[in-house]
Protein backbone atom coordinates (compact mmCIF):
# COMPACT_ATOMS: atom_id res chain seq x y z
CA UNK A 1 0.00 0.00 0.00
CA UNK A 2 1.59 3.58 -1.24
CA UNK A 3 1.82 5.79 1.73
CA UNK A 4 2.28 8.58 -0.48
CA UNK A 5 -0.54 8.88 -4.15
CA UNK A 6 -1.48 11.19 -6.49
CA UNK A 7 -4.93 9.14 -7.19
CA UNK A 8 -8.09 9.70 -9.76
CA UNK A 9 -10.17 8.21 -7.35
CA UNK A 10 -12.70 8.80 -4.87
CA UNK A 11 -10.54 9.41 -1.67
CA UNK A 12 -12.00 7.21 1.65
CA UNK A 13 -10.66 8.74 5.28
CA UNK A 14 -10.69 4.98 6.44
CA UNK A 15 -8.93 3.50 4.31
CA UNK A 16 -5.80 6.37 4.30
CA UNK A 17 -5.97 5.91 8.30
CA UNK A 18 -5.86 2.06 7.86
CA UNK A 19 -2.84 1.96 5.61
CA UNK A 20 -1.32 3.70 8.98
CA UNK A 21 -2.22 0.19 11.01
CA UNK A 22 0.04 -0.76 13.72
CA UNK A 23 -0.18 -1.86 16.84
CA UNK A 24 1.78 0.45 18.21
CA UNK A 25 -0.23 4.04 17.51
CA UNK A 26 -2.80 5.57 19.79
CA UNK A 27 -3.72 8.31 17.68
CA UNK A 28 -3.99 9.27 14.31
CA UNK A 29 -4.24 13.12 12.94
CA UNK A 30 -5.96 13.79 9.93
CA UNK A 31 -6.16 16.56 7.63
CA UNK A 32 -8.92 16.43 4.76
CA UNK A 33 -9.52 18.63 2.38
CA UNK A 34 -13.10 19.22 0.64
CA UNK A 35 -14.19 20.87 -1.83
CA UNK A 36 -15.86 24.35 -1.07
CA UNK A 37 -18.76 25.83 -2.41
CA UNK A 38 -18.01 28.94 -3.07
CA UNK A 39 -14.97 31.05 -3.16
CA UNK A 40 -14.60 35.00 -3.29
CA UNK A 41 -18.66 35.13 -3.58
CA UNK A 42 -18.56 33.30 -6.55
CA UNK A 43 -20.77 29.91 -6.69
CA UNK A 44 -18.02 27.41 -7.60
CA UNK A 45 -19.76 24.28 -10.34
CA UNK A 46 -16.60 22.45 -9.58
CA UNK A 47 -12.50 21.89 -9.59
CA UNK A 48 -10.25 20.78 -12.05
CA UNK A 49 -6.80 19.40 -9.99
CA UNK A 50 -3.66 18.74 -12.26
CA UNK A 51 -0.35 17.09 -10.76
CA UNK A 52 2.47 16.57 -12.00
CA UNK A 53 2.21 12.71 -10.40
CA UNK A 54 5.68 11.51 -10.41
CA UNK A 55 7.10 14.60 -8.65
CA UNK A 56 4.13 15.20 -6.67
CA UNK A 57 4.18 11.90 -4.78
CA UNK A 58 8.12 12.65 -4.22
CA UNK A 59 7.49 15.93 -2.85
CA UNK A 60 4.62 13.92 -0.60
CA UNK A 61 7.26 11.79 0.60
CA UNK A 62 9.91 14.54 1.15
CA UNK A 63 6.89 16.21 3.61
CA UNK A 64 6.54 12.58 5.22
CA UNK A 65 10.17 12.53 5.72
CA UNK A 66 10.28 15.98 6.85
CA UNK A 67 7.59 15.60 9.37
CA UNK A 68 9.50 12.11 10.76
CA UNK A 69 12.99 14.84 11.37
CA UNK A 70 10.79 17.17 13.39
CA UNK A 71 8.88 15.46 14.90
CA UNK A 72 10.40 11.85 16.91
CA UNK A 73 7.06 11.27 18.06
CA UNK A 74 5.46 10.67 14.71
CA UNK A 75 4.97 6.96 13.42
CA UNK A 76 4.05 7.21 10.09
CA UNK A 77 2.55 9.75 7.47
CA UNK A 78 0.41 9.25 4.55
CA UNK A 79 -0.94 11.52 2.22
CA UNK A 80 -3.20 10.88 -0.97
CA UNK A 81 -3.93 14.14 -2.75
CA UNK A 82 -6.87 13.35 -5.46
CA UNK A 83 -6.63 14.85 -9.39
CA UNK A 84 -9.32 15.35 -12.23
CA UNK A 85 -12.64 16.84 -11.85
CA UNK A 86 -13.59 17.34 -8.13
CA UNK A 87 -17.30 18.22 -7.66
CA UNK A 88 -18.49 20.38 -4.37
CA UNK A 89 -17.96 18.41 -1.19
CA UNK A 90 -15.34 15.85 -2.31
CA UNK A 91 -12.53 15.11 -0.85
CA UNK A 92 -9.67 16.73 -2.76
CA UNK A 93 -6.71 15.40 0.52
CA UNK A 94 -6.28 13.33 3.60
CA UNK A 95 -3.38 13.59 5.34
CA UNK A 96 -2.81 11.28 7.87
CA UNK A 97 0.06 11.13 10.78
CA UNK A 98 0.04 8.26 13.52
CA UNK A 99 1.82 8.74 16.65
CA UNK A 100 2.09 6.30 19.93
CA UNK A 101 0.64 9.38 21.94
CA UNK A 102 -1.06 12.65 21.12
CA UNK A 103 1.03 15.45 21.82
CA UNK A 104 2.84 17.35 19.18
CA UNK A 105 0.94 15.43 16.13
CA UNK A 106 -1.40 18.97 16.06
CA UNK A 107 1.96 20.70 15.10
CA UNK A 108 2.97 18.05 12.66
CA UNK A 109 -0.16 18.12 10.97
CA UNK A 110 -0.56 21.62 10.65
CA UNK A 111 3.10 21.43 8.77
CA UNK A 112 2.47 19.15 6.91
CA UNK A 113 -0.76 20.32 4.75
CA UNK A 114 1.20 24.11 4.77
CA UNK A 115 4.56 22.07 2.98
CA UNK A 116 1.97 20.67 0.54
CA UNK A 117 0.38 23.85 -0.42
CA UNK A 118 3.93 25.15 -0.73
CA UNK A 119 6.08 22.50 -2.37
CA UNK A 120 3.53 20.23 -3.98
CA UNK A 121 3.11 20.66 -7.77
CA UNK A 122 -0.45 20.06 -8.05
CA UNK A 123 -2.50 22.45 -9.57
CA UNK A 124 -5.93 23.59 -9.41
CA UNK A 125 -8.64 25.45 -11.51
CA UNK A 126 -12.00 26.61 -10.22
CA UNK A 127 -14.59 26.50 -12.79
CA UNK A 128 -17.76 29.03 -11.65
CA UNK A 129 -20.68 30.27 -13.81
CA UNK A 130 -19.01 31.78 -17.16
CA UNK A 131 -15.45 31.86 -16.11
CA UNK A 132 -12.57 29.54 -14.32
CA UNK A 133 -8.95 30.39 -12.79
CA UNK A 134 -6.00 28.77 -11.86
CA UNK A 135 -5.86 29.05 -8.30
CA UNK A 136 -2.38 29.43 -5.45
CA UNK A 137 -1.59 30.23 -2.77
CA UNK A 138 0.37 33.04 -2.94
CA UNK B 1 21.19 18.96 -27.57
CA UNK B 2 17.76 18.02 -26.79
CA UNK B 3 15.87 18.33 -23.40
CA UNK B 4 12.58 17.24 -22.77
CA UNK B 5 10.10 20.54 -21.31
CA UNK B 6 6.88 19.63 -19.84
CA UNK B 7 3.99 22.21 -18.87
CA UNK B 8 0.98 22.51 -16.36
CA UNK B 9 -1.79 24.44 -15.43
CA UNK B 10 -1.84 27.75 -16.51
CA UNK B 11 1.36 27.63 -18.75
CA UNK B 12 0.46 23.93 -20.21
CA UNK B 13 -2.62 26.07 -21.43
CA UNK B 14 -1.33 28.55 -22.62
CA UNK B 15 1.50 26.09 -24.69
CA UNK B 16 -1.42 23.96 -25.82
CA UNK B 17 0.57 21.61 -25.05
CA UNK B 18 1.75 19.39 -21.77
CA UNK B 19 5.05 18.41 -23.47
CA UNK B 20 7.91 19.67 -25.96
CA UNK B 21 11.32 18.59 -27.08
CA UNK B 22 13.67 21.74 -26.85
CA UNK B 23 17.14 21.64 -28.71
CA UNK B 24 19.56 23.93 -26.66
CA UNK B 25 23.38 24.69 -26.67
CA UNK B 26 25.38 22.28 -25.00
CA UNK B 27 26.15 23.53 -21.19
CA UNK B 28 22.60 25.86 -21.19
CA UNK B 29 21.12 26.57 -17.52
CA UNK B 30 17.40 26.47 -16.53
CA UNK B 31 17.82 30.10 -17.14
CA UNK B 32 18.84 30.26 -20.19
CA UNK B 33 16.81 27.83 -21.59
CA UNK B 34 13.52 30.13 -19.76
CA UNK B 35 15.11 32.63 -21.70
CA UNK B 36 15.16 30.70 -25.12
CA UNK B 37 11.41 29.56 -24.44
CA UNK B 38 9.94 32.98 -23.90
CA UNK B 39 11.42 34.37 -26.70
CA UNK B 40 10.19 31.14 -29.11
CA UNK B 41 6.50 31.01 -27.49
CA UNK B 42 5.18 34.79 -26.61
CA UNK B 43 2.30 33.10 -25.25
CA UNK B 44 4.71 31.60 -22.14
CA UNK B 45 5.93 34.83 -21.45
CA UNK B 46 3.05 36.28 -18.68
CA UNK B 47 4.04 33.14 -16.43
CA UNK B 48 7.78 33.45 -17.14
CA UNK B 49 8.74 35.74 -14.00
CA UNK B 50 6.01 32.78 -11.85
CA UNK B 51 7.36 29.59 -13.30
CA UNK B 52 9.76 27.40 -10.66
CA UNK B 53 11.60 25.06 -12.65
CA UNK B 54 12.46 21.19 -11.56
CA UNK B 55 14.70 19.36 -13.24
CA UNK B 56 14.24 15.69 -13.50
CA UNK B 57 11.13 15.93 -10.84
CA UNK B 58 13.40 17.97 -8.47
CA UNK B 59 13.29 21.91 -7.84
CA UNK B 60 16.61 23.48 -9.57
CA UNK B 61 18.04 26.56 -9.41
CA UNK B 62 18.42 29.16 -12.23
CA UNK B 63 22.22 28.52 -12.58
CA UNK B 64 21.72 24.57 -12.88
CA UNK B 65 23.30 23.20 -15.64
CA UNK B 66 21.47 20.90 -18.33
CA UNK B 67 22.22 17.82 -19.91
CA UNK B 68 21.41 15.92 -23.04
CA UNK B 69 17.63 14.04 -22.07
CA UNK B 70 16.97 15.90 -18.90
CA UNK B 71 13.18 16.70 -17.96
CA UNK B 72 12.66 20.05 -17.35
CA UNK B 73 8.74 21.12 -15.77
CA UNK B 74 7.96 24.58 -15.63
CA UNK B 75 5.81 24.97 -12.40
CA UNK B 76 3.60 27.95 -11.50
CA UNK B 77 2.66 28.29 -8.70
CA UNK B 78 1.27 25.29 -7.10
CA UNK B 79 -2.49 25.35 -5.24
CA UNK B 80 -2.88 21.83 -4.32
CA UNK B 81 -5.06 21.24 -0.98
CA UNK C 1 -28.01 12.70 12.45
CA UNK C 2 -26.27 12.94 16.16
CA UNK C 3 -23.14 15.40 16.57
CA UNK C 4 -22.11 14.02 19.66
CA UNK C 5 -22.53 10.61 20.77
CA UNK C 6 -21.40 7.65 22.68
CA UNK C 7 -22.02 4.34 20.92
CA UNK C 8 -21.37 0.74 21.11
CA UNK C 9 -20.52 0.25 17.02
CA UNK C 10 -17.76 0.38 15.30
CA UNK C 11 -17.02 4.19 14.21
CA UNK C 12 -16.03 5.00 10.54
CA UNK C 13 -14.11 8.42 9.75
CA UNK C 14 -15.67 8.58 6.85
CA UNK C 15 -19.07 8.53 8.47
CA UNK C 16 -18.31 10.82 11.01
CA UNK C 17 -17.05 13.58 8.99
CA UNK C 18 -19.97 12.84 6.40
CA UNK C 19 -21.86 14.63 9.57
CA UNK C 20 -20.18 18.06 8.86
CA UNK C 21 -21.03 18.27 5.65
CA UNK C 22 -21.88 21.30 4.23
CA UNK C 23 -20.83 23.36 1.02
CA UNK C 24 -19.27 26.19 2.88
CA UNK C 25 -16.40 23.89 4.22
CA UNK C 26 -13.16 23.67 3.02
CA UNK C 27 -11.38 21.69 5.58
CA UNK C 28 -12.14 19.07 7.86
CA UNK C 29 -9.57 17.87 11.26
CA UNK C 30 -10.04 14.71 12.46
CA UNK C 31 -8.34 13.33 16.12
CA UNK C 32 -8.59 9.47 15.44
CA UNK C 33 -7.97 7.51 18.94
CA UNK C 34 -7.22 3.83 18.23
CA UNK C 35 -6.46 1.05 21.00
CA UNK C 36 -2.50 0.78 21.66
CA UNK C 37 -1.11 -3.44 22.00
CA UNK C 38 1.36 -2.00 24.25
CA UNK C 39 1.20 0.22 27.53
CA UNK C 40 4.02 1.04 29.97
CA UNK C 41 5.85 -2.26 28.53
CA UNK C 42 2.19 -4.67 29.24
CA UNK C 43 0.92 -6.51 25.88
CA UNK C 44 -2.25 -5.00 26.27
CA UNK C 45 -5.49 -7.82 25.20
CA UNK C 46 -8.11 -5.54 24.94
CA UNK C 47 -9.87 -2.23 26.42
CA UNK C 48 -13.28 -1.60 28.10
CA UNK C 49 -14.77 1.45 28.17
CA UNK C 50 -17.59 2.81 29.72
CA UNK C 51 -19.47 5.93 30.09
CA UNK C 52 -22.31 7.63 32.06
CA UNK C 53 -23.85 7.82 28.55
CA UNK C 54 -26.20 10.73 29.26
CA UNK C 55 -24.05 12.94 30.63
CA UNK C 56 -21.09 11.97 28.10
CA UNK C 57 -23.31 13.14 25.43
CA UNK C 58 -24.25 16.26 27.04
CA UNK C 59 -20.63 17.09 27.96
CA UNK C 60 -19.52 16.11 24.03
CA UNK C 61 -21.57 18.79 23.20
CA UNK C 62 -20.93 20.93 25.85
CA UNK C 63 -16.84 20.72 24.23
CA UNK C 64 -18.32 21.31 20.61
CA UNK C 65 -19.93 24.41 21.95
CA UNK C 66 -16.83 25.77 23.78
CA UNK C 67 -14.92 25.07 20.77
CA UNK C 68 -16.96 27.11 18.50
CA UNK C 69 -17.08 29.82 21.11
CA UNK C 70 -13.62 30.52 21.13
CA UNK C 71 -12.76 29.88 17.33
CA UNK C 72 -14.92 31.56 15.67
CA UNK C 73 -13.74 29.80 12.66
CA UNK C 74 -14.79 26.26 13.30
CA UNK C 75 -18.28 25.90 11.39
CA UNK C 76 -19.09 22.28 12.98
CA UNK C 77 -18.22 20.05 15.54
CA UNK C 78 -18.94 16.39 15.51
CA UNK C 79 -17.94 13.22 18.31
CA UNK C 80 -18.23 9.74 18.30
CA UNK C 81 -16.86 7.54 21.45
CA UNK C 82 -17.30 4.09 21.33
CA UNK C 83 -17.82 2.11 24.44
CA UNK C 84 -17.74 -1.65 25.30
CA UNK C 85 -14.93 -4.01 24.37
CA UNK C 86 -12.04 -2.86 21.72
CA UNK C 87 -9.52 -4.99 20.44
CA UNK C 88 -6.44 -3.81 19.48
CA UNK C 89 -6.41 -1.42 16.60
CA UNK C 90 -9.82 -0.61 17.04
CA UNK C 91 -10.68 3.42 16.92
CA UNK C 92 -11.98 4.40 20.32
CA UNK C 93 -13.25 7.80 19.77
CA UNK C 94 -13.50 10.37 16.68
CA UNK C 95 -13.40 13.85 16.76
CA UNK C 96 -14.45 15.72 13.81
CA UNK C 97 -13.84 20.18 12.98
CA UNK C 98 -14.86 21.67 10.04
CA UNK C 99 -14.03 25.07 8.67
CA UNK C 100 -13.83 27.41 5.76
CA UNK C 101 -10.48 27.40 5.84
CA UNK C 102 -7.20 25.77 7.79
CA UNK C 103 -5.77 28.21 10.13
CA UNK C 104 -6.66 27.25 13.41
CA UNK C 105 -8.47 23.94 13.29
CA UNK C 106 -5.31 22.64 14.76
CA UNK C 107 -5.34 24.21 18.30
CA UNK C 108 -9.13 23.70 17.96
CA UNK C 109 -8.97 20.34 17.79
CA UNK C 110 -6.20 19.97 20.33
CA UNK C 111 -8.57 21.72 22.78
CA UNK C 112 -11.43 19.08 22.28
CA UNK C 113 -9.45 16.27 22.49
CA UNK C 114 -7.61 17.74 25.63
CA UNK C 115 -11.08 18.79 27.37
CA UNK C 116 -12.48 14.91 26.60
CA UNK C 117 -10.42 13.49 28.38
CA UNK C 118 -10.42 16.18 31.36
CA UNK C 119 -14.57 16.24 31.66
CA UNK C 120 -16.36 13.53 29.70
CA UNK C 121 -17.53 10.43 32.00
CA UNK C 122 -15.94 7.73 30.09
CA UNK C 123 -13.93 5.15 31.64
CA UNK C 124 -11.28 2.80 30.21
CA UNK C 125 -9.81 -0.44 31.64
CA UNK C 126 -6.65 -1.84 30.19
CA UNK C 127 -6.71 -5.66 30.35
CA UNK C 128 -3.66 -7.36 29.63
CA UNK C 129 -2.25 -11.15 30.46
CA UNK C 130 -2.93 -11.87 34.00
CA UNK C 131 -4.41 -8.69 35.25
CA UNK C 132 -6.75 -4.97 34.71
CA UNK C 133 -6.86 -1.28 36.04
CA UNK C 134 -8.55 1.56 35.56
CA UNK C 135 -6.93 4.09 33.47
CA UNK C 136 -7.31 7.92 34.05
CA UNK C 137 -5.01 10.62 32.37
CA UNK C 138 -4.21 12.04 36.30
CA UNK D 1 -35.97 11.84 50.93
CA UNK D 2 -34.66 9.82 48.48
CA UNK D 3 -31.76 10.32 45.75
CA UNK D 4 -30.57 7.64 43.04
CA UNK D 5 -26.84 7.37 43.32
CA UNK D 6 -25.00 5.83 39.96
CA UNK D 7 -21.41 4.49 40.28
CA UNK D 8 -19.25 3.90 37.36
CA UNK D 9 -16.01 2.29 36.57
CA UNK D 10 -13.83 1.63 39.96
CA UNK D 11 -16.84 2.73 42.48
CA UNK D 12 -19.53 0.39 40.70
CA UNK D 13 -17.15 -2.63 40.83
CA UNK D 14 -16.32 -1.63 44.47
CA UNK D 15 -19.56 -1.39 45.19
CA UNK D 16 -20.95 -4.35 42.84
CA UNK D 17 -23.37 -2.27 41.45
CA UNK D 18 -23.97 0.54 39.16
CA UNK D 19 -26.94 2.08 40.97
CA UNK D 20 -29.07 2.36 44.38
CA UNK D 21 -31.46 4.08 46.28
CA UNK D 22 -30.18 6.38 49.05
CA UNK D 23 -32.51 8.00 51.95
CA UNK D 24 -31.01 10.76 52.93
CA UNK D 25 -31.96 14.01 55.72
CA UNK D 26 -33.42 16.60 54.01
CA UNK D 27 -31.27 19.46 53.12
CA UNK D 28 -28.14 17.18 52.79
CA UNK D 29 -25.40 18.48 50.62
CA UNK D 30 -23.24 16.41 47.82
CA UNK D 31 -20.49 16.61 50.31
CA UNK D 32 -22.48 14.90 53.50
CA UNK D 33 -23.94 12.60 51.19
CA UNK D 34 -20.73 11.24 50.42
CA UNK D 35 -19.68 11.01 53.94
CA UNK D 36 -22.66 9.09 54.48
CA UNK D 37 -21.65 6.52 51.46
CA UNK D 38 -18.27 6.31 53.11
CA UNK D 39 -19.42 5.33 56.05
CA UNK D 40 -21.68 3.02 54.95
CA UNK D 41 -20.03 1.33 52.34
CA UNK D 42 -16.39 0.32 53.05
CA UNK D 43 -15.48 -0.52 49.89
CA UNK D 44 -16.41 2.43 48.71
CA UNK D 45 -13.68 4.69 50.82
CA UNK D 46 -10.57 3.70 48.34
CA UNK D 47 -12.37 5.69 46.06
CA UNK D 48 -14.25 8.57 47.92
CA UNK D 49 -11.15 11.16 47.27
CA UNK D 50 -11.09 11.16 43.72
CA UNK D 51 -14.85 10.76 43.15
CA UNK D 52 -16.09 13.94 41.54
CA UNK D 53 -20.18 14.36 41.60
CA UNK D 54 -22.18 15.17 39.18
CA UNK D 55 -26.22 16.05 39.92
CA UNK D 56 -28.52 15.74 37.62
CA UNK D 57 -25.53 15.14 34.73
CA UNK D 58 -23.85 18.31 35.86
CA UNK D 59 -20.30 18.07 38.00
CA UNK D 60 -21.35 19.80 41.25
CA UNK D 61 -19.74 21.22 44.36
CA UNK D 62 -19.31 19.65 47.34
CA UNK D 63 -21.72 22.59 48.98
CA UNK D 64 -24.59 21.61 46.41
CA UNK D 65 -28.22 20.91 48.03
CA UNK D 66 -29.60 17.65 47.03
CA UNK D 67 -33.28 17.51 46.29
CA UNK D 68 -35.71 14.32 46.47
CA UNK D 69 -35.23 11.87 43.06
CA UNK D 70 -32.15 13.61 42.36
CA UNK D 71 -29.64 11.95 40.27
CA UNK D 72 -26.15 11.89 41.90
CA UNK D 73 -23.38 9.91 39.60
CA UNK D 74 -19.82 9.16 41.71
CA UNK D 75 -17.20 9.56 38.42
CA UNK D 76 -13.75 8.28 39.27
CA UNK D 77 -10.72 10.15 37.16
CA UNK D 78 -12.18 9.96 33.55
CA UNK D 79 -10.23 8.40 30.71
CA UNK D 80 -12.11 8.84 27.85
CA UNK D 81 -10.02 9.00 24.43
Amino acid sequence: MKLFEITTEDISVDEVVARLANPAIGAVITFVGVVRGNSEGREVRYLEYEAYPEMAEETLRQIGDEVRTRWKTIREVAIVHRVGRLEVGEISVVIALSAAHRPQVFDAARYAIDRLKEIVPIWKKEVWKGGEEWKSER
Amino acid sequence: MKVKVRFFAASREAMGTGEIEQEIPPGSTVEELMTLLANEYPALRPYARLIKVAVNRQYAAPETELREGDEVACLPPVGGG
